[in-house]
């Protein structure tokens, strides 16, 4: 039941903040604190409460029994809606939902408090589309019917075409209709992609279903398996972005309000990343194993151009917006390199690059607010006015450049790993951006916050309410750079889970096989270490 | 009485027609527009007629009624048009009426 | 005693949170007591670390502290561990030591900046980081320090940042360094896949183990360490970043561009040994980095007139000679000189840097002179810290350490003559321009005021290193002296003994003698053409030959034209012809071509009623067709 | 009977060509008369008394007097400037062609009887209040609308000259009070 909560709280909370907002728009923000907050402190208490459970979900039933196969969630929920076309109201939970749950509703409070000073018009609005566009992600994130996952997905899309085209910048309603556009064309592909699985689904078995675990293993020829991959692909990977459907996000997150493009670029996008890892792989094995060189490819071109685009841009929220595309390409790179090294990687990225990313472009924000412009070059020399701000830059351009002890060099660090098993020259040439993205984040320090002031700006630095938020962002990428294992261990269940239903494909042959000889290499080694390695007695 | 060929009726409802087609698609005049659309419901209706006279049915003329009484609806319709067209631009030239394009 | 090793990193990195976190809240007093406070601390455990683990080592030579698991997935599980033998004292101690020397030394110099307590926190930073990488017991966390200390160079040397040309020249060591870095990571991702761990000394037991000598991997491997090494310390051919890097403050081109940082490549080689001595060819391929960078370096300090260039290219040419050591297999001879090195290029710089303060910022040398009387501290700590560079014989800790690499270069089973012969060469090339700044900088006729005189906090580092430059390299004499090599004993606890074919005391003491010789006749020379006939230098160089070949070396040899045209300027090329994105018209494409069919489907919307009808016309004979002819 | 049908018929397409081609309206108009009288008289020959008085009745009566008074009120003469050139009339005749070609040929010279026999008011009138009822009603309803429609159309005369006002968000009540008047 506590997941109806997930998707209800804030669905609740959201007609209550436009319909309170009339007397007194500030009642607003605080309702729509309420209905982030409460979810996400539902979340994090049951997150503690079954750390043991995930534990042991793991390790009682060995790597074999977990989650997904057997259905040991967390937590699920099952109910008919329209049972004769096999459609059912299926939410569950597992260690990578409760992750993306954490995420969401932290990425939504953020956004909110982003948003405190800079939405001044139609504010109850805002909160609804806002809060709106939260549930609709958690919706996302949980169901496990495809047809109510469909449901959710283009659901949330609406709240956020508002977002940008009501409350965005100067272009922002070109921005608006082209990341519409985008979504819904590559959304309807996934749907037909859905509806051909039903068909085939139920023609061999006879069972017209849309539960996603029922669908698992549909047998069917290799082309059609291809061409359905396809139609998921294009879906997750407009989302996602990958390299040549990306276009839509430089325009959307450049134009988005501040809160819009936190929430784009730490969830929304992300949602390309949880699908693949979710549904098109695990439904398609052998048809992701042949994509995965031209994928790969593709991922590598991303990950480099969207490094060298980000370079060469002038507005700096742009430049925010191009590093998603390099730091996605990452996730690409490690959904199919498929091990677990890669996958945990992922998943890492993806927690780290929402709070890094969704960083930058608050601050970019608040840098905006204060002198009006995003343009780099009417920049340069703001340390000096506002240190602080400086400071703050300065670490999440380190973060954003990979640096190691903080969250985001872990990601890379293990899908480089992942994907050097797979694909060692995309390994190398991933390694390659971790070049590129340093020249990005330097040059951007320097043409913003280093050199001589020169334009006059006067502004003052971040206020208390600023400076809490980021202190929060970076304690949080700290402890995943230097303790990640809390959210590795909780994504655990579910990588591997995914990893088992794709086993005996050749997807999954090499990677698992070595992944299972690594531990049992490691073991045996570790023993082997131990017994000859003196130095060890000082261990404390 | 001696048989007309159902084929030669239908001819003629389909020369009739093609005529009224032509008219309208040569004449300006929105009066003569008008007329030429009364050619081609009446051809219509001709063709009801024959069809009916095929099996000695009433069919054809009941159907012949409503053409006919949609013709004078359109006709009362079209010719109040054609006042008030006259009153706002001074003319009757159909190709006058080109506000509404792209 | 050696439970506080932790404690060795987490000093100053304690330092460095509690700075960053009142940062404005702190008076320059406060600032500077934590900053230099800190550190100092850690000086004092690493040496009570180092007292204990001499007096009683700990069984193996080694101590091993784990402090928790990083992360365990997939078969990787590095710890937070830290990894101490003979090496990492050694590397600890001249980190620590130096380090709170030069700490105690930038509270004087850098008084009167405004950001005095950013500095110091980015100094902690980077001795907390410079300490977890020599400490790292896995390769994940001494890439972490690895990093830490190249963000560190950079944080340090766009100090200044109001000037965008250190802000440049920051941005280019980080991008450099991070080119090397990407071998290294690398290597680390063909080292786990094969042997299914990071754990450094496991690493090297499973390397040793399972690989043959010369074999594909190892020689990957080592191939793939070595690029991040030659990033790290400069040489060839990543070492372009070194002579920009000075345009950081001196007390952070003397710590991070000179005594510690730049020497992380030696330490990495020297660690990941078993490695190299699998790869012989990568291993050559060290020692001929190791003495072309060195001559290089050389021949570019010669014609170099910033004084903080010339101590770059100084500092560029001593790390080869390391490499070249270890090249050779002098494992520990590479550590010696490191130590050595650290002792009197820290002096040379510390010294350079009240010079510089002295005459308010003036770097260029011919500037200077005759500053012999107004400084005296600084110059007879110049004066030591130049002869030890030269290798002056026996008065000096430079002496005993190149003495002792130039005698392994030919000695060693893999010596060779050429490396031999370079190394000599080297030698006296470094007589001749250490000793050519002496004389223009401190001889000749005064050319700028001296407005500042070094106070007490400026001065003890100074009186120190020259003391540890003067009898820093008695640890290790050599062979013909008497054999007293107490460093060698400890250090071989953690390293490989170096195998000689000659090593009798004729031969040690004939090397010593060319290598005396070499240095004194390179100070003899440089006496005698800027001291006795300085006007006919000047005319030789007016020239058109030497001149050009001067103006050659004044720029390193054109490395940076070269890089610049090849790599910066096509990406930069590449970035402005695609801003706007290549992908962008291929989409408003689509676009467009949407506009033009609604402009062409407008246009036949004439409102001539007649052509409507028509169309429909058209339509119906269609549809009848469809119909009859079906 | 037979003779009778096809004299009629060639009057009745005579007579239309004539309306389409006559540039005085009034001539138009009488020669349009003229085929539905033509038409009327086919009527008969198939037998269909009933329709053939309605088309006389109705057409040639009704219609044809709202034509003359549409003429008498716009004080139309001839419309010769509104002629069109002899070259335009190329394309629509062209056209036709074909599609007479093809009505021609789906049609078929299957030489079909017609059935003989009248078929009188008395049928005609069962099955139109018979199973045609719903239509009848219909076709009451329509003419009612398309009464209140030409009067609502053709009964401003001081209406304001037709003009396409722009579209400006920021007066949409303007609009609204424009399109209430008319």
């Amino acid at each position: 039941m506590i997941l109806l909560w997930y998707i209800l709280i804030p669905a609740a909370a959201a007609p209550l903040a436009w319909l309170l907002s009339r007397s007194q728009p500030q009642v607003a923000r605080w309702v729509a604190v309420g209905g982030t907050a409460l979810p996400l402190a539902l979340v994090t208490w049951q997150w503690v409460s079954e750390a043991g459970a995930l534990r042991a979900a793991f390790t009682a039933h060995g790597p074999g029994a977990a989650g997904l196969v057997q259905g040991t969630w967390l937590a699920h929920v099952h109910a008919a809606w329209i049972s004769p076309l096999g459609i059912s109201f299926f939410l569950a939970e597992d260690g990578l939902t409760l992750i993306m749950l954490v995420l969401t509703f932290a990425m939504g409070l953020l956004a909110v408090i982003a948003s405190w000073r800079g939405i001044t018009e139609r504010v109850g609005f805002f909160h609804f589309m806002i809060l709106w566009t939260t549930a609709a992600l958690a919706g996302v994130f949980l169901s496990l019917d495809l047809f109510l996952f469909y449901f959710f997905f283009e659901m949330m899309l609406i709240p956020m075409y508002f977002v940008i085209a009501l409350w965005g910048h100067e272009r922002r309603v070109y921005a608006a209709v082209k990341f519409f556009i985008f979504t819904q064309a590559s959304g309807l592909l996934m749907l037909i992609a859905i509806l051909a699985l039903y068909f085939i689904h139920g023609r061999a078995t006879g069972t017209y279903t849309f539960d996603f675990t029922q669908l698992l293993g549909t047998r069917m020829p290799s082309a059609t398996a291809f061409l359905l991959m396809l139609g998921f692909f294009a879906a997750f990977a407009v989302k996602l972005p990958v390299f040549p459907l990306h276009t839509w996000l430089p325009d959307a997150h450049t134009e988005a309000p501040t809160a819009g493009s936190v929430i784009l670029a730490g969830v929304l996008i992300k949602i390309g990343a949880y699908g693949m890892i979710r549904f098109m792989v695990p439904l398609f094995p052998q048809a992701t194993f042949d994509f995965r060189t031209v994928a790969m490819i593709l991922a590598v071109i991303g990950i480099i151009y969207g490094a060298v685009m980000a370079y060469a841009q002038r507005d700096l929220k742009r430049l925010v917006a191009y590093t998603s595309v390099s730091h996605m390409g990452f996730v690409l790179l490690g959904i199919f390199a498929w091990n677990t090294l890669a996958l945990q990687g992922v998943v890492l990225q993806i927690v780290c690059h929402a709070l890094s990313t969704g960083a930058l472009f608050i601050l970019v924000g608040t840098l905006q607010d204060r002198i009006h412009t995003r343009d780099m070059t009417k920049m340069g020399g703001l340390w000096a006015i506002a240190p602080r701000m400086g400071g703050t830059a300065m670490f999440f351009a380190l973060a954003s450049l990979g640096l190691p002890g903080l969250g985001n060099f872990v990601a890379e660090f293990l899908i480089l790993l992942g994907t050097w098993q797979v694909s060692k020259w995309a390994a190398v040439l991933g390694a390659l951006g971790l070049v590129f993205a340093t020249v990005y984040a330097l040059w951007m320090m320097q043409r913003a916050f280093q050199g001589e002031e020169t334009h006059a700006l006067r502004f003052h630095d971040l206020v208390p309410r600023e400076t809490g938020m980021y202190a929060a962002l970076i304690a949080a990428l700290v402890v995943l750079g230097f303790y990640p294992q809390p959210l590795i261990a909780t994504a655990r269940q579910t990588v591997t889970a995914v990893q088992q239903i794709t086993a005996g494909t050749p997807l999954s042959s090499q990677a698992n096989v070595a992944a299972q000889l690594i531990v049992a290499a490691g073991e045996t080694q570790a023993e082997a270490i131990v017994a000859d390695r003196a130095p060890t007695d000082g261990e404390r | 009485m001696a048989a007309v060929s159902l084929d030669h009726g239908l001819i003629l409802a389909a020369i009739l027609f093609v005529i009224g087609f032509v008219g309208l698609l040569t004449r300006r005049n929105l009066i003569v527009v008008l007329a030429c659309i009364e050619i081609m419901l009446n051809a219509a209706g001709l063709a009801f007629v024959v069809a009916g006279a095929r099996w000695g049915r009433a069919d054809g003329q009941v159907m012949f009624l409503f053409v006919l009484a949609m013709a004078a609806a359109e006709v009362a319709v079209g010719l109040a048009l054609a006042i008030r067209f006259r009153h706002s631009l001074g003319r009757l030239d159909v190709d006058d009426a080109d506000e509404m394009k792209g | 005693m050696l439970q506080l090793l932790w404690t060795v990193p987490a000093l100053p990195a304690a330092g460095f949170v509690v700075l960053a976190l009142l940062n404005r809240r702190l008076s320059r007093r406060a600032a500077a007591l934590i900053g230099a406070g800190f550190v100092g601390l850690s000086a004092v455990v690493a040496m009570l670390i180092a007292v204990s683990f001499i007096a009683s080592p700990p069984p193996g030579h080694a101590y091993h502290q784990v402090l928790w698991t990083w992360f365990d997935t997939g078969g990787l599980r590095p710890q937070i561990a830290f990894y101490l033998d003979a090496m990492s004292v050694i590397f600890i101690l001249v980190i620590t030591v130096v380090g709170f020397l030069i700490h105690l030394y930038s509270t004087e110099f850098m008084e009167r900046d405004e950001g005095f307590t950013r500095f110091f926190m980015y100094m902690n930073l980077f001795v907390a980081s410079m300490l977890v990488l020599v400490l790292a017991d896995n390769l994940l966390l001494l890439y972490l320090g690895w990093e830490g200390v190249g963000l560190c160079s950079y944080l340090l040397i766009a100090f200044w940042q109001k000037d965008v040309k250190n802000v440049y020249a920051g941005r280019k060591a980080f991008i450099i360094t991070r080119v090397g870095d990407t071998a290294l990571i690398v290597g680390l991702f063909l080292l786990f896949t094969q042997l299914h761990t990071l754990e450094i000394q496991p690493l090297m037991a499973g390397a040793a183990k399972n690989w043959a000598t010369g074999s594909g991997v190892a020689v990957a491997a080592a191939a793939l360490l070595l690029g991040g090494a030659v990033g790290k310390s400069a040489q060839l051919p990543l070492q372009t970043w070194l002579p920009d890097a000075m345009a950081g403050p001196t007390p952070v081109s003397a710590l991070i561009h000179a005594a510690t940082m730049v020497t992380a490549g030696v330490y990495l080689i020297a660690r990941t040994n078993v490695l190299f001595t699998l790869a012989p060819d990568v291993r050559l391929a060290v020692a001929i980095i190791g003495t072309v960078t060195l001559l290089y370096a050389c021949f570019s300090a010669l014609a170099q007139h910033d004084i903080k260039r010339v101590l770059a290219y100084s500092t560029m040419s001593q790390i080869g000679y390391m490499f070249l050591a270890l090249g050779v297999a002098g494992w520990s001879a590479a550590i010696f000189h490191f130590m050595t090195h650290a002792f009197f290029k820290a002096l040379l710089f510390l010294a350079a840097g009240v010079v510089i303060e002295a005459l308010g910022g003036e770097h260029d040398i011919f500037k200077m002179g005759g500053l012999r009387r107004k400084l005296p501290v600084a110059f007879w700590a110049f004066i030591i810290g130049a002869a030890s560079l030269s290798a002056l014989p026996l008065i000096t800790d430079g002496f005993y350490s190149k003495d002792l690499i130039i005698e392994t270069s030919l000695g060693a089973v893999d010596g060779n003559a050429w490396l031999w012969l370079g190394a000599l060469a080297g030698s006296l090339l470094t007589s001749i321009y250490a000793f050519r700044l002496v004389f223009v900088v401190f001889f000749g006729d005064q050319q700028t005021p001296v407005t500042l005189r070094p106070r007490w906090r400026m001065q003890l580092p100074l009186v120190v290193l020259s003391v540890l430059s003067v009898v820093g390299g008695l640890v290790w004499l050599p062979g013909w002296m008497g054999g007293f090599h107490p460093l060698e004993t400890f250090l071989d606890t953690a390293l490989p003994v170096t195998q000689t074919v000659a090593s009798s005391f004729a031969y040690t003491g004939v090397s010593a003698l060319l290598t005396s010789l070499v240095a004194v006749v390179g100070v003899a020379l440089a006496t005698v053409w800027l001291v006795e006939s300085r006007a006919a230098l000047k005319d030789f160089a007016a020239r058109p030959t030497p001149h050009a070949l001067q103006e050659f070396w004044l720029h390193g040899w054109g490395f940076d034209w070269l890089y610049e045209h090849v790599f910066v300027i096509p990406v930069k090329w590449f970035a402005r012809v695609s801003r706007n994105d290549l992908v962008e018209p291929a989409v408003s494409g689509i676009a467009w071509l949407n506009v033009q069919a609604w402009r062409a489907l407008s246009a036949s919307q004439n409102g001539l009623l007649r052509v409507y009808i028509g169309v429909a016309g058209v339509g119906l004979a269609i549809i009848v067709a469809f119909v009859v002819l079906r | 009977m037979t003779t009778l049908f096809y004299i009629a018929a060639a009057v009745a397409v005579l007579a239309t060509v004539l309306v389409i081609t006559r540039s005085n309206l009034v001539h138009a108009l009488l020669y349009l008369v003229v085929s539905l009288f033509a038409v009327a008289v086919v009527f008969y020959t198939l037998g269909a008394p009933f329709v053939a008085a309605l088309e006389v009745i109705v057409y040639a009566g009704a219609i044809m007097m709202l034509f003359v008074f549409a003429v008498m009120l716009l004080n139309v003469r001839a419309d010769s400037p509104l002629r069109v050139p002899p070259s335009a009339w190329i394309g629509p005749l062209v056209l036709v062609a074909v599609l007479l070609a093809e009505l021609i040929y789906g049609i078929g010279l299957s030489n079909h009887a017609l059935h003989s026999g009248e078929v009188g008011p008395q049928q005609v009138s069962e099955a139109l209040f018979g199973p045609y009822v719903l239509g009848v009603e219909l076709a009451s309803m329509l003419l009612l609308a398309a009464l209140i429609g030409a009067r609502h159309i053709a009964a401003q005369p001081e209406a304001p000259p037709f003009e396409d006002p722009q579209f400006s968000g920021e007066e949409p009540d303007a609009r609204v009070h424009e399109g209430g008047e008319a």
